[in-house]
């Protein structure tokens, strides 16, 4: 009896997985593209959704034609309207690689743009190459992916992480240039240590008498930071360097700052836009605070960004931020190579190497400004990136005293893995 | 005790042998799927060896982190990529640490060890995230493989990475079936029903228990190194966390302990829910997931183990 | 000196609010024998109805003191309205399986409840600070402390007073242990031991959103709150003693002092410190602190 | 109290002064016994007397608080249960210690293992390759004849769990009986069984063990099952060993009568409440 159960709910398995792959993609058929980002867990407020929002509006949009303005006012890409399918990033890497197989064999995506996590974004490069399918990184951050390997069907449109610090040590020597002692808190996984490593080296090029205290690792998602507050206060640092995010750096705000842990020291955020955003004057004024980029309060006022604003904030209510303004960007990249590949191929849709061809050393405008793929043999993008200071204005927070700085300036150049670039004095 | 091979089991090998055959044809995706499958199988088996004893380790990812990590690290920090070689290491590393872990785990029973085996892999995990070397939480790449010294790259690899791990399960089925069967080996049942009964028998329940637990030990870390090498990739949230050790003991659980084979079926029936929650419900996958678990859990409560093994049990005149 | 009184603070601080999600998880365990992985969730949910209830109790400018009732309320709300659901809906359904079925059943509970959280309330963040703010600093060792940190604390004695005074001084708290000593025998003396079940899972429940409530008005109440709070509580329960409301107590200032003295002097070690005094404390005292071993009658 | 036989030097088990104490309970209050080699000796003694606490401390389940024990000369006062099961001393249980989970067959056949593996069947002389086949032919015989010799073999499929009381009490003892011990001790071999089966049960055993050649001792509440099956009885009071010697002289005992036999106007009824 059970057998037979059983045997029933495997031919329902095997009809069910049969059925999910549809028929291949033709030449004028729609454009499919896999977006993973995590639509559960902690990172789904902050990033992912956001994310997926700014995916959803630009496909629409797109697929609309004309909504943009020039160089973006084609249909699609090229003409071809572009379909989405989603994939939740949550779940560790074993998932995500499995996900990616599937997205690519069985649910045929003509190319993938996602993933925020540093962790997926390595284990998903390589498969990306066994599989021979276009990939973007939009959002994650460290620099390994192409410091340590290389690709050919791997590309980033955001920058890495490396300079959201160097900029951010370079804005608060700025601010402060006395700074003594500098003491952090950062989640204790790679993103934290990273962040931490990338400031106080900077720090120590730039300052090399500054003295660095051992800091507070918190794990991901503790969510109660008393006891670290109390260490903090304790030590008395000029300065606290934080890369929490999301939930774990709101937390961490609402307790530190009625305890006068921003008034005490000089605590810079080096991911905080998203969070000024939701927090708006909760955020003590006079704090520092990156935004992973020019993005959202450092965003020209271009023609683009200002779309991008009235357009996410109709239809979502809320402001885009630093995800979206990425994801973003990631499509128009992508649009801008494909429709660069298509006039090279006179006007015929480019077959997957004429848009690599076209998208290695790209460049292209986004709604945050300029972005150039300088790095990894033309497959990682560089961007000038700003720091700007947290001030009450009307009930709302806004960026004061903003300092932009060069791409040239807070990026390692081609070929230098960028920790050396930094221990060498930025040479 | 009699030696002709349990049905099942037959059924269980020739499948295996049509896998190696026609591993070729299937799609890559159901390759890499099957190959995680017989990862992941492979540590549950280890698992249910535990349960049929009467204990439930809420930590074996100790041992599956283990052995994906000494394949990793000796793939791609000292160049050793031949396959075969990635797997002992890992066997080597997962077996000498349960054997020495052995000997304080063995006192242990119920929540208890569940809890010191979480506690035990739980600490691994904290150093691993400290380790900046490896990669902290984003963990490292494996190089491509070789085995035998032939390169193997793109859809070969895939394919030789699913017979490896087939032959293994090949292997670790038809082992652990004849040891089931060896006086130590018919113990488990009789100290998880037991023990004082078996301490009266003259047996140590201890060096028995101990035993299993380093066989489980060197089943986890022959999985670990098998998904490391399946998926290409390994890092500790992935490997080490509690939540991957609570997936095992769910794969385990819908297995059951009364077969051998079931925890391969098992953790192929689980990897295919989760892609299919995954595909029909990006947003809810956990809520889909977790309807099926209890599902199963309520309408399979013997695992897939008690429908393969009920028809044996029947007793013969 | 003054440093180490700051760690003392620390310590009571986070023991204080451990205690809270631990106890629901220790009772549950002590008198149903489940290991109920699903208290993260019943805690996120706890923080989620507080949010809802303290917004709309100040957006409506109710007196200010109010919200913390409001606390108080969306924890009682939760519990009284997931723990029959869950106790009647699936758990008594497994009565009688192995424990850990019914700690799997749990935690595909807790599975699904995360998504139930992000369907009612939406992936974004929730703050509710008005309580925290409400209330002020004091200044104790130096340094600044919110006094709603003492809140916290005063709403852990409470619980640990009076459950012990429910359990020990109380004609129904005695039925109650003659039930965790003995199922069988208490059912053949006429207990009604299925309605037990169901007032001690709800109990738990409330006892877990009450953590959740009190924690909402100090951090960012989002998605994932709930993963970390299962196994931070199921340490504090199983050093302590499984069962044991003082095990509990202890188990939860062992671990606030271990990770205060951490984060003080060695920040470094913060993450698996839990976990090292956990598996120090299981190979000196196999069965936690609170618990003894029995011998079997042969 | 006879002293006679305490201190015989035939004994194959010998216990000196042991004492044991719970709390203010004395379990144990200076036992001195020697038990000569293949004799059948009944222990009886009203609940709480010290019958069983004196069994748990030969098995090694409890450990006295002084006074020693040996086992061929041999002083076993400090091993452990399976210690002292190896060197040849086995048990059955007041409540049958059994594999609920598993068959009849299978609980027997763990616990031919066990001895196989302990060199307690004779040692294995064949060579590897061959070793396998004849071990499991061994195995086969020594299954069935457990299985005849204790009445199993209708139940030879069925669960441990699902036997009724009298067949437990039978594989219980049959468990104990695999290893081929010198010395047996049955903790109440006919508690739960009806009075009428009571006979047939211990017949059984005793051609068992007699076929083997076993030194018993068994733990019994029913008189008449003690005078029909003991040499020797030792009436247990208060811990102690009041007397020692054949069932009638024994039996006839005042204080026997008074503190242990007390019920035996109520004999067999009386017996029976005490399952």
């Amino acid at each position: 009896m059970k057998l037979r159960q059983l045997y029933r709910a495997c031919c329902a398995l095997a009809i069910a997985l049969l059925s999910a792959a549809p028929a291949g993609a033709q030449d004028a058929a729609p454009i499919k593209i896999g977006i993973v980002v995590f639509l559960s867990g902690q990172a789904a407020a902050p990033f992912g959704v956001p994310a997926k929002n700014a995916a959803e509006l630009m496909a629409d949009s797109l697929n609309k034609g004309g909504v943009l303005g020039k160089p973006y006012d084609k249909k699609g890409f090229g003409g071809r309207p572009i379909e989405l399918v989603f994939v939740d990033e949550a779940g560790g890497t074993t998932k995500q690689v499995q996900e990616y197989r599937n997205l690519v064999q069985r649910q045929e995506v003509d190319m993938i743009i996602g993933y925020i996590g540093s962790g997926d974004c390595l284990a998903v490069g390589p498969v990306a190459e066994e599989l021979k399918r276009l990939t973007v990184f939009f959002d994650c951050g460290t620099p390994r992916i192409f410091e340590d390997a290389s690709y050919k069907y791997v590309f980033r449109t955001g920058p890495h992480g490396v300079m959201d610090n160097v900029a951010l040590a370079l804005y608060t020597l700025k601010r402060n240039p006395n700074v003594k002692t500098i003491i952090g808190i950062n989640q204790n996984y790679a993103w934290g240590q990273d962040s931490w490593n990338d400031f106080i080296e900077s720090m120590k090029a730039l300052k090399p008498d500054v003295k660095i205290l051992d800091p507070q690792w918190p794990k991901l998602g503790a969510g109660q930071y008393n006891a670290e507050i109390s260490a903090l206060l304790a030590a008395d640092a000029d300065v606290v360097h934080t890369s929490l995010w999301g939930g774990d750096l709101e937390s961490f705000i609402l307790q530190a700052a009625p305890r006068d842990l921003f008034k005490k020291s000089l605590v810079v955020l080096s991911a905080g836009e998203h969070v000024v955003d939701r927090l708006e004057t909760q955020v003590p004024q006079g704090t520092p605070f990156g935004a992973r980029g020019p993005h959202n309060y450092y965003a020209p006022d271009s023609e683009l960004n200002r779309w991008l604003r009235k357009s996410y904030q109709e239809r979502y209510k809320l402001t885009p931020i630093q995800a979206s303004y990425k994801m973003a960007q990631a499509f128009l990249g992508v649009k801008s190579a494909y429709e660069k590949a298509m006039d090279k191929n006179g006007g015929k849709h480019p077959d997957q190497d004429q848009i690599i061809a076209a998208f290695e050393h790209h460049a292209w405008e986004g709604p945050s400004g300029k972005v150039e793929m300088k790095l990894g043999k033309g497959h990682q993008a560089v961007q000038g990136t700003a720091i700007g200071t947290v001030k009450h204005e009307g009930g709302k927070a806004v960026a004061a005293d903003i300092e932009r700085y060069a791409a040239e300036k807070v990026n390692p150049p081609e070929g230098v893995k960028s920790l050396d670039w930094i221990k060498a004095g930025f040479k | 005790m009699s030696k002709r091979l349990d049905p099942a089991l037959a059924v269980f090998l020739a499948l295996l042998a049509a896998l190696i055959a026609f591993a070729a044809w299937l799609p890559a995706w159901a390759q890499s799927l099957l190959s995680i499958a017989l990862a992941t199988g492979m540590v549950v088996l280890g698992l249910t060896l535990l349960m049929r004893t009467g204990l439930v380790s809420f930590g074996q990812s100790l041992y599956l982190c283990l052995g994906a990590y000494a394949a990793g690290i000796l793939n791609s920090k000292y160049g050793v990529t031949d396959m075969i070689i990635a797997v002992g290491a890992g066997a080597l590393v997962a077996g000498v640490v349960a054997f020495l872990l052995g000997f304080l785990m063995a006192t242990y029973r119920h929540i208890f060890f569940a809890t010191l085996s979480l506690a035990f892999s739980m600490i691994l995990y904290g150093l691993l995230v400290k380790s900046a070397d490896l990669g902290s939480t984003d963990g490292f790449n494996l190089t491509a493989p070789t085995i035998m010294g032939i390169k193997l790259e793109g859809a070969l690899s895939q394919r030789y990475k699913l017979i490896l791990g087939a032959v293994l399960a090949a292997i670790a089925t038809i082992g652990l079936w004849r040891y089931l069967r060896t006086p130590l080996g018919r113990l488990a049942p009789a100290i998880r029903d037991n023990e004082l009964r078996v301490e009266y028998m003259g047996a140590s329940v201890r060096h028995a228990v101990h035993v299993k637990y380093t066989i489980a030990g060197l089943l986890g870390g022959i999985g670990g190194a098998l998904a490391a090498l399946a998926v290409g990739h390994i890092d500790p949230d992935s490997m080490a966390y509690w939540t991957v050790s609570g997936e095992l003991v769910f794969i385990a659980v819908l297995s059951g302990s009364a077969s051998v084979i079931a925890p391969f079926l098992a953790a192929a029936v689980f990897e295919t829910l989760r892609m299919l929650a995954h595909d029909y419900s990006p947003n809810t996958w956990q809520l889909s997931l977790g309807a099926a678990m209890l599902l199963l859990i309520l309408f399979l409560p013997g695992g897939l183990a008690s429908v393969l093994v009920r028809r044996s049990r029947e007793p013969a005149p | 000196m003054q440093q180490f009184l700051a760690v003392l603070i620390d310590a009571v601080n986070y023991a204080s609010w451990l205690f809270i999600v631990a106890s629901g998880l220790t009772l549950i365990y002590g008198v149903m024998r489940i290991l109920n992985m699903a208290h993260g969730s019943l805690y996120a949910l706890g923080a989620y109805t507080a949010a809802s209830f303290v917004g709309f109790w100040s957006t409506h400018g109710y007196f200010p003191a109010g919200v913390f009732l409001m606390l108080i309320a969306a924890a009682v709300t939760v519990g009284v309205i997931m723990g029959p659901l869950i106790e009647r809906g699936l758990l008594r359904l497994l009565y009688g399986k192995d424990e850990i079925v019914l700690l799997l059943a749990t935690y595909a509970l807790f599975l699904i409840l995360e998504d139930v959280i992000k369907l009612g309330w939406g992936v974004d963040a929730y703050y509710v600070s008005q309580p925290y703010g409400l209330l002020g600093n004091v200044t104790l060792a130096g340094l600044s402390y919110p006094l709603y940190s003492f809140v916290v604390v005063g709403v852990a004695v409470a619980i640990g007073v009076g459950l012990s005074w429910v359990l020990n001084g109380t004609q129904r708290g005695k039925l109650l242990k003659a039930v965790i000593h003995d199922r069988e025998v208490s059912q053949t003396l006429g207990i009604n031991v299925s309605r037990y079940y169901m007032v001690t899972f709800t109990v738990g429940a409330i006892l877990a959103a009450i953590g959740g409530a009190f924690t909402a008005p100090q951090i960012s109440v989002s998605l994932g709150i709930g993963v970390e709070v299962i196994v931070l509580a199921f340490a504090v329960v199983v050093i302590g003693g499984l069962g044991s409301l003082p095990g509990a107590a202890l188990g939860a200032l062992i671990v606030g002092l271990a990770r205060s003295l951490a984060v003080h002097y060695w920040p470094a070690v913060e993450l698996f410190c839990v976990y090292f005094v956990m598996a120090l404390v299981l190979v000196f005292r196999p069965q936690g602190l609170f618990a003894a071993p029995e011998l079997r009658k042969i | 109290m006879s002293t006679a036989s305490s201190r015989s030097a035939a004994a194959v088990l010998q216990a000196r002064n042991l004492r044991k104490q719970f709390g203010a309970v004395t379990a144990a209050g200076d036992i001195s016994v020697g038990i000569e080699r293949l004799s059948v000796t009944g222990l009886i003694g009203s609940n709480g007397a010290g019958k069983t606490t004196f069994v748990n401390m030969i098995t090694g389940y409890l450990k006295p608080d002084s006074g020693t024990i040996e086992f061929d000369g041999r002083d076993i006062t400090t091993l452990t249960p399976r210690a002292i099961t190896r060197l040849g001393i086995a048990r059955s249980f007041q409540i049958p210690q059994l594999y609920d989970a598993l068959s009849v067959e299978e609980n027997i056949l763990v616990a031919l293992g066990t001895a196989a593996r302990n060199g307690q069947l004779g040692p294995a002389t064949a060579p590897r390759g061959q070793a396998s086949r004849l071990a499991r032919q061994q195995e086969e015989q020594a299954l069935a004849q457990i299985l005849s010799q204790f009445q199993l073999r209708d139940y030879r499929v069925r669960l441990a769990r699902v036997l009724p009381q009298g067949v437990r009490k039978a594989l219980d003892i049959a468990l104990a009986m695999v290893a081929r011990p010198q010395v047996l001790l049955l903790d109440e071999p006919t508690s739960g069984v009806s009075s009428e089966e009571k006979f047939a049960i211990m017949d059984m055993i005793m051609t068992a063990l007699a076929q083997q050649g076993v030194t018993t001792l068994f733990v019994e509440h029913d008189m008449e099952v003690v005078s029909r099956y003991a040499q020797r009885v030792l009436a247990f009071y208060d811990g102690r060993v009041i007397a020692d010697g054949e069932p009638k002289r024994v039996l006839q005992d005042d204080d026997v009568r008074r503190y242990v036999v007390g019920m035996s106007h109520a004999a067999p009824a009386g017996a029976r409440s005490h399952a």
